[in-house]
């Protein structure tokens, strides 16, 4: 038996004993032996991940009863590597449930889906066959539906999330299932190996792949298939909600990777075009609402359609590109891509800890009623503050890293040689660099609202006031979480390299590492070693402080009770800025896009015209794909229920008829 | 090991007969799930016999079980196991008057399908199938109410002019085996590939036979009985009709399948069982998109599977395997749907779903297993349905059947939706306050429902309403207690064993490819599946 | 001398079928569908013997004697009792008595057509006739379609199960005698069925209109 | 060699900017006075404020967190970097840290970034109206600049700023092609909203339906406002000495020695100033735009820098 072997075995067993940890252990318990087992478990896969990352082989064999191609599990490097990714959030978030699952978070079903989550995201990477993928993609379905549950009895709003999310996993499910099964036609097999001697000129794989594309989207929350998130992700516990959003959203990734590098490497440049689009679209939609969120759940929620879209923004650049062999900006496009979905991972997970840590002290997720917490919970915040400055791509972070290599690919994507490659490529990058521009904008903004409001500036509601720090169990991991986005971004280049091997041999991208740990991107002549700006910050740091220190000793600071506030008078807090209006000038920007509804009521004093007792404002913006795609579609199918009744009213009569017609019509048939 | 053929059938036919003469509730209670038990026991035994490769005959050859028949007859036993074993408690609020008939028809339904799957020959094959009709018209009618009585006239009148079709195609078929010189209706013999056979009459006699017998299917058009039946019978008989009836009755469109397309070649049939097989997925997803009876519900669920068990015999050898395998895991867990689901209309008094709400934090007891089958129900793994499904959709690309299965999907997505969403309603969700009259009424029916031996369950379908406006009156409702904590109920209302193995089973028996996988290789081979 | 006489018999018989399946649509007293169905029985079993007797089967002519048993008398006894205990009531046809008419006739050349493109192999005199079964078969299940009567529902059936014994036996001499042994107990143990439901819906709701059976539905 | 070259044009630019900052805003807000018919403050007056401000004890509010204290230093830290940055005085790059076009933006965005959380800390509706302004035109602003750098760097082939320059000092025709005007005129109104300069902000109004930059410094005081008003003045100037490198790369030292230090540092300054008096004069006759008419003149300047970039492609 194989190291990997043994790893994904052992993987198996944990997941027994954790599902018996569950079952068995009392409440007062379960939690921090639940909690262990689902982190050892999550351990297990970082292990066998990077076992395979390495280059370790080895394959386990899942019987069946049916006559079908055998069901393998054998990550190879790429699955190793997801399998990583996955693995560090699956523990980031076992950590934090140990501390925080309380009551219905700790309940069985709660321990027992998590473990079933967890195994099921680990081991989907490992998958060398249809089948298998597809079993382990369902067994994290379920794990993840059943997670959701959690808060069911206290909260009115989890049925329709469940619903929703259910409907929405098995809208995925059934464009993979398609997809893949129309490649297992094609290719008459069902073992990857198989599949990737389809020739992606034909139609049937054309039609294959954008089966997959939605699938796959649908998972990592693209635009349309995205109307899920909001609903789902605030019901979930903070450290469920990492899970999905930080390491689920990566399972559709690497399913999309599994097509255009491993199954179909060398499609058609529309396929790149049309993955760009969707990314792009994507990445606009999901920070535009994520931006203008008041919950601060909706609004990481959102931030993963973003972040996910510009992945994807990555991944078509790079198929695209390499349609037009433009094969050293493929290459790093999908290395960027890549990056982008491990910094994420980091960032994306430890911002939704540190909201689950939020929820647990504030009991609250509305922005408008936050405030203060930076003084009241400092390790929150902290980390808080690192991942939001990830997710806004700022530097010494991984997101930046990411996005710095993205847009390097782009620019450098279009010519080779000083020649245009192609006018797809030449429309396409400057509108790719565009989007993510401005995406990046929007993002800065978003973070910028997130941070500020809930954790600067005095406590808007009572609870807000009284939010305490959290244990220690649960600041470990968000500790973790955020020394991973900064290292990410400190020491980028040994990453950056693992991944430009993972994806071999298909795509074969040269990236190093330089100086202390930086990348350096040979193909498209781009250089990043982000210590060096570390220590150049800190060197012009040294005089600042200098004169600081001088200053600080003859002029010390004073502290006034109130602010100043312009001479105004006495300002309470409810005076402040919240979340809602900081967004406001934003949504007069794009009042077309989001289409908020306003209702404005105003109180007059007495019977004068002028004199106003009080306004009411109302203003909420909703998901324009739901309102306008899905709750036609809905509604159609509700009035088309109501109407079908009549086809089944109770008349034995019709119901004969029914029978009578269908025997005629055979006859008729048989005759012809 | 051929006496194994004839325990399925004489075993039951004598516990019927005693549990109607001799005058002993324990005796006629149990009578059913032994009946299952000897059925099971057979069924096994003979896959054993199957896979040292020997072929059992009796009586002529007239009983004789294949890899096939042996599987069915298991699956006969262990879907009625779970139904006869799991609806003990609910046996136990039959009027006296009728108890002994109730559990003597069982058995003898039991033994009627046995006969099904294990006769060598279409005609008695037909008689059985028919007598299955004759076995469980008085158990749908059981609960002797208006609507239970209708729903039996229904069932009587299409089931049997349905099968009174399949009849005719039968004949047709037998006429077109004088070709042979000697005149059959032997399975065996008319499998033979090469049969000078009359292919327009075998084309028609398929085609007959096939429509007669989608009737007892539960295929789109000719199910129109199905929601009626499954909703008015006792679970356990509901159970056992969604469980197996259906599957016999796919189980001999499969044999005939064989014959015709030995002679005249898939494609007619295909085109038939597609047409057949998407018109019950649409018809199951149009009825449940707005479905407010939650064993109706389970009814629709049937006919939708179903459906996919058509379109993968329309696929043909490639998902044959499948599709055996569906028969197995739909019959357990839809035998265990039904079985909860009787327990829940006994403890909560209503079918309606909207009247049943919060069960998992009321009834954690009931809701959870209910999740679970329901998980397994629409196909989630590890569940077997999951791998059926996808072995289903996959064979179908194979065999270029992608637009079928493509639109089958479809219909799949509408399916699953709503039954999440009628899952959900029941389920999830804080209780309402103790306020309404609608979730009083149940309890004003709870302790009597809950004493063995008394009649309530005529009342409980019949007189709801008259419950709820009586309830409402109550001192319970007139003392606002809205914060009266709920305390769960952790009762199974039954026994839990057999619900849990069969669950269990079906999440473990797609994952056994010795002897399982072998057996539905064998069965498939039979059916001129894979080679 | 019998075989020159047998093609005549065999159309008197058939043709005595289909008069009789065409009159009970026209008729809509109940009573008067019943000796109909007899008339029918006996016709059924008057062409099971002229069969037996032409192939000199003594198989044929016990289920002949069968058929006219169970068909010709039981069946309709049974009918008629049911029927002369409940108050007269008339069918009211969903279809009125000429569209059923022109709906028969429509029924009867379909089921020629058939037949005709099933049947290519076959010359013998029987086959001919077979046309005459599968037009019962439809008729009796038009029958089932309109009429709101149990009773008549029931006889529907009946006519429909005639219908298929018809074809049974002109196009291959019947089915082996122990499955038709069976065949008939199962038809007459639906009709016990059926009845005793009929009369548990007489004691329910007073009489035995099938159009308030619409209780169940979505 | 070309290292310490460069760590030397690096600190040549940082002191000299530290200097000129101070000065550039007091020649702006005096020729602004004089054509106003004001007598005006001198320009040295910004340098006093300065010194006056580093001599006050700083008042904070009760509530208020370390982002207080830290934030000033923030922006001041990344604007001083954006002067080490730059190819001001000089096109040498750093070892391992290239002018590149991502990383200065970056950079310019801790501080963007510094001055809102300042603005939202206080607590107060200014602060946070201020914060909440500024954020929005930040958002609207950094594609603009991304996108005409992007353009500028197509002709050079690269993304460093350094090589940008040095490719239009060694091919002066790229810098009136109609891509390259495109692209200055984007750049230029960018520089001038993320520097909150009049249209998009009126640097010298306390009016609050106006006020963008002076709400969020409302709650700062002593040294805090001195490390903000200065790490603001830096980044103006470093900007406008970009920009008018970018137009006039006349001057600039590519090849170390003193004499082209002092001359770099001599042009570099005259132009910064010189674009200082364009700026204000610019301002006398402007007004500054509605707020909410202000993401139209950005969605203008963002379709020409696009138009620039696209342009780019289908004409070279």
């Amino acid at each position: 038996m194989t190291a990997l072997e043994a790893g994904m075995l052992s993987q198996t067993l944990l997941l027994v004993v954790a599902i018996a940890a569950a079952l068995a252990t009392p409440l007062s318990w379960r939690s921090r032996v639940s909690g262990t087992f689902c982190t050892l478990l999550a351990a297990a896969g970082i292990v066998t991940g990077a076992i395979a990352l390495a280059g370790g082989t080895g394959s386990l064999s899942i019987p069946t009863a049916l006559p079908m191609d055998p069901l393998a599990l054998s990550p190879d490097r790429l699955g190793g590597l997801v399998m990583v990714v996955v693995s560090v959030v699956g523990v980031l978030a076992s950590l934090f449930g140990i501390g925080s699952a309380r009551v219905a978070s700790a309940s069985r079903t709660a321990w027992l889906s998590m473990a079933v989550f967890l195994f099921g995201m680990q081991l989907v990477p490992a998958a060398t066959d249809v089948v298998s993928f597809l079993l382990f993609w369902e067994i994290m379905t379920l794990g993840s539906t059943a997670l959701l549950l959690a808060h069911h009895a206290t909260r009115g709003t989890v049925a329709s999330a469940l619903v929703w999310y259910s409907a929405m996993s098995q809208l995925s499910f059934f464009f993979v299932l398609a997809g893949f099964a129309m490649l297992a036609g094609l290719a008459g097999g069902t073992g990857f190996a198989d599949l990737a001697t389809i020739d992606p000129f034909t139609w049937q794989a054309s039609v294959a792949f954008l089966l997959l594309l939605l699938g796959f989207g649908g998972k990592a929350e693209l635009v349309p298939l995205h109307v899920w998130v909001p609903r789902v992700l605030p019901e979930a516990p903070g450290h469920v909600a990492a899970a999905m959003s930080g390491a689920m959203v990566n399972i559709g990734v690497y399913g999309a990777l599994l097509v255009v590098v491993r199954l179909l490497p060398d499609g058609p440049a529309w396929w790149g075009v049309l993955i760009m689009a969707l990314g792009g679209v994507s990445a606009l939609y999901g920070i535009l609402q994520a931006s203008v969120a008041s919950n601060l759940k909706v609004l990481l929620a959102y931030s993963t359609t973003e972040n996910m879209g510009l992945v994807f923004l990555g991944l078509g650049a790079s198929v695209l590109l390499r349609a037009d062999n433009a094969t050293a900006a493929a290459d790093a496009a999908l290395v960027a891509a890549l990056l982008l979905m491990l910094s994420h991972a980091a960032f994306k997970s430890t911002l939704f800890l540190g909201a689950g840590a939020v929820a647990r002290a504030a009991g609250e997720m509305n922005l408008d009623r936050l405030g203060g917490l930076g003084s009241r919970m400092p390790w929150t915040a902290a980390a808080f503050g690192a991942a939001a400055m990830g997710a806004a791509a700022l530097p010494v972070t991984s997101g930046f890293v990411a996005e710095w290599m993205l847009l390097q690919a782009l620019i450098h994507g279009s010519r080779v040689d000083g020649e245009v490659v192609s006018v797809a490529a030449s429309v396409a990058m400057p509108l790719a660099v565009a989007v993510i521009a401005l995406t990046a904008g929007l993002a800065l903004l978003t973070f910028v609202k997130a941070y500020g409001i809930a954790f600067l500036a005095r406590p808007r509601s009572q609870e807000a006031k009284q939010a305490r720090e959290v244990p220690v169990i649960m600041r470990i991991p968000l500790a973790i979480g955020a020394l991973l986005v900064i290292g990410l971004g400190v020491l980028p280049g040994p990453l950056a390299v693992a991944i430009g091997g993972a994806v071999g041999p298909e795509f074969t991208p040269d990236v190093r590492t330089i100086g202390l740990a930086g990348i350096d991107a040979r193909g498209i002549d781009a250089v990043l070693d982000p210590i060096t700006f570390v220590v150049l910050a800190g060197l012009l740091l040294v005089p600042v402080l200098i004169v600081l220190f001088l200053s600080a000793r003859r002029h010390p600071t004073r502290t006034s009770p109130l602010p100043w506030a312009g001479g105004g008078s006495r300002l309470r807090p409810r005076m402040q800025y919240t979340a809602t209006s900081y967004a406001e000038p934003l949504v007069r920007v794009f009042d077309d896009v989001l289409r908020p509804s306003r209702d404005v009521e105003v109180t007059h004093a007495g019977e004068s015209r002028y004199l106003v007792e009080r306004v009411h404002v109302e203003q909420s913006v909703s998901d324009v794909v739901e309102t306008r795609l899905y709750r036609p579609v809905l509604n159609l199918m509700q009035r088309a229920g109501i109407l079908a009744r009549r086809a089944q009213n109770g008349s034995i009569h019709r119901y004969l008829s029914y029978s009578f017609v269908a025997l005629l019509v055979v006859l008729i048939v048989v005759s012809l | 090991m051929s006496f194994a053929l004839w325990t399925p059938l004489a075993i039951p036919a004598v516990l019927a007969l005693l549990s109607l003469v001799v005058p002993s509730p324990a005796l006629r209670r149990l009578s059913p799930v032994a009946s299952s038990v000897a059925v099971l026991v057979s069924g096994l035994l003979l896959v054993s016999a199957v896979l040292a490769d020997q072929v059992p005959t009796l009586a002529g050859g007239l009983l004789r079980a294949d890899a096939l028949s042996a599987y069915m007859l298991t699956v006969v036993g262990a879907v009625g196991l779970v139904s006869t074993w799991g609806g003990l408690g609910h046996a136990g609020n039959v009027p006296a008057r009728f108890a002994g008939s109730y559990d003597a028809l069982i058995s003898v339904f039991l033994a009627a399908m046995s006969l099904a799957v294990i006769a060598d020959n279409i005609g008695l094959m037909w008689a059985a199938v028919e007598a299955t009709t004759i076995a469980t018209a008085f158990l749908v009618g059981h609960h002797r109410t208006p609507r239970s009585l209708e729903a039996a006239w229904k069932y009587v009148i299409l089931g049997s002019v349905g099968v009174a079709i399949a009849l005719l195609g039968i004949v047709l078929i037998y006429a077109a085996s004088r070709g042979t010189g000697e005149a059959t209706l032997s399975w065996l013999v008319l499998s033979q590939a090469g049969l000078p056979l009359d292919p327009a009459l075998i084309r028609a006699g398929g085609a007959l036979a096939v429509l007669g017998f989608a009737t007892k299917a539960g295929l789109a058009p000719m199910h129109s009985w199905l929601p009626d039946a499954h909703s008015q019978a006792p679970a356990p008989v509901s159970g056992l009709m969604s469980g197996v009836l259906l599957a016999v009755a796919l189980y001999a469109i499969l044999r005939i399948q064989t014959i015709t397309d030995a002679v005249i070649g898939p494609d007619f049939l295909r085109i038939m069982l597609s047409v057949g097989g998407l018109l019950s997925l649409f018809v199951a997803a149009a009825l449940l998109i707005r479905q407010r009876d939650f064993k109706r519900m389970l009814a629709y669920s049937s006919i939708e599977h179903m459906g996919m068990m058509a379109i993968g015999a329309a696929i043909g050898a490639a998902a044959l395997p499948a599709v055996l395998l569906y028969v197995l895991g739909h019959g357990l867990t839809k035998a265990t749907l039904f079985v909860i689901s009787g327990r829940i209309l006994e403890v909560e008094g209503t079918p309606k779903i909207d009247d049943v709400r919060a069960l998992l934090v009321r009834r954690p007891g009931l809701a959870v297993l209910w999740l679970i089958a329901m998980a397994a129900l629409i196909g989630f793994p590890p569940f077997s349905i999951f791998f059926s499904e996808v072995g289903i959709i996959v064979a179908g690309y194979a065999t270029g059947m992608g637009v079928v299965v493509g639109i089958a999907l479809v219909l799949l997505l509408v399916i699953f939706a709503s039954l999440t969403r009628l899952t959900v309603a029941m389920t999830i969700g804080a209780p309402v306050a103790q306020t309404s009259a609608s979730v009083a009424a149940p309890a004003a029916v709870l302790p009597s429902a809950a004493a063995p031996g008394i009649d309530v369950t005529g009342a409980m379908t019949g007189v709801v309403p008259a419950a709820g406006v009586g309830a409402s009156v109550t001192p319970v409702d007139a003392e606002p207690r809205p914060e009266a904590p709920i305390v769960p109920d952790r009762s199974g209302h039954g026994p839990m064993l057999p619900l849990i193995l069969a669950l269990g089973t079906t999440a473990v028996v797609a994952f056994i490819a010795e002897p399982v996988g072998t057996l539905l290789t064998r069965a498939a081979e039979v059916l001129g599946g894979i080679q | 001398m019998f075989t020159t006489v047998y093609p005549q018999l065999i159309g008197l018989c058939t043709g005595a079928l289909l008069l009789t399946s065409a009159l009970m649509v026209w008729r809509h007293s109940l009573l008067a569908s019943i000796r109909l169905l007899s008339v029918q029985g006996f016709a059924l079993a008057a062409l099971v013997a002229v069969i037996g007797v032409e192939e000199g089967e003594l198989e044929v002519i016990l289920v002949a004697v069968l058929v006219l048993l169970v068909k010709g008398m039981a069946l309709p006894w049974v009918l008629a009792r049911e029927t002369h205990a409940t108050t007269r009531t008339d069918e009211a046809p969903r279809l009125n008595p000429t569209a059923a008419l022109l709906t028969v006739a429509l029924l009867t050349i379909l089921s020629y057509v058939v037949a005709s493109r099933l049947l290519t192999g076959d010359t013998s005199i029987s086959a001919h006739a077979a046309p005459i079964g599968l037009a019962m078969v439809l008729i009796g299940f038009l029958l089932l379609v309109t009429r709101r009567q149990a009773g008549s529902q029931l006889i529907g059936f009946l006519v429909l199960d005639n219908g298929i014994a018809t074809v049974a036996f002109l196009t291959s001499g019947g089915v082996p005698l122990f499955l038709e042994l069976g065949i008939s107990l199962d038809v007459l143990l639906v009709v016990v069925i059926l009845y005793v439901f009929a009369g548990r819906m007489r004691n329910k709701f007073g009489n035995t209109e099938i159009d308030q059976l619409r209780k169940l539905h979505d | 060699m070309t290292g310490a070259a460069a760590i030397i044009i690096a600190l040549v630019q940082l002191v000299l900017f530290v200097f000129l900052a101070p000065v550039l805003i007091g020649v702006i807000r005096q020729v602004r006075a004089r054509l106003e018919g004001r007598a005006g403050s001198g320009i040295w007056q910004p340098w006093r404020d300065v010194r006056k401000l580093l001599a006050k004890n700083p008042v904070r509010a009760a509530g208020s967190s370390w982002m207080l204290a830290a934030g000033p230093v923030t922006l001041l830290v990344s604007s001083l970097l954006l002067c080490a940055l730059l190819p001001l005085v000089g096109t040498l790059p750093l070892p391992l840290i290239p002018s590149d076009l991502f990383v200065i933006v970056s950079v310019m965005l801790i501080g963007v970034v510094a001055l809102a959380l300042v603005g939202l800390d206080a607590g107060t509706a200014f602060g946070g109206m201020g914060s909440s302004r500024h954020m929005t035109v930040a958002a609207l602003v950094e594609p603009t600049l991304l996108l005409a750098v992007y353009a500028l760097s197509i002709p050079a082939g690269t993304s460093t700023l350094s090589l940008i320059v040095e490719t239009r000092l060694a091919n002066p025709a790229v810098i009136i092609s109609p891509v390259s005007l495109l692209a200055m005129v984007a750049l230029a109104i960018a520089i001038m909203a993320e520097t909150s300069r009049l249209p998009v902000d009126n640097p010298s109004t306390h009016l609050e339906l106006t006020m963008l930059h002076e709400a969020m410094v409302l709650e700062a005081s002593g040294r805090d406002l001195a490390w903000l008003e200065l790490g603001s003045w830096l980044k103006l100037a470093a900007l406008l000495g970009l920009l008018s490198n970018l137009i006039v790369p006349w001057g600039i030292v590519t090849d170390f020695s003193v004499l082209g230090v002092i001359v770099g540092v001599g042009t570099v300054t005259v132009k910064v100033l010189l674009l200082g008096v364009v700026l204000s004069v610019g301002e006398v006759f402007l007004a500054k735009a509605r707020l909410f008419r202000v993401p139209e003149l950005l969605a203008g300047s963002f379709a020409l820098g696009l138009l620039a970039v696209t342009a780019s492609y289908l004409v070279a």
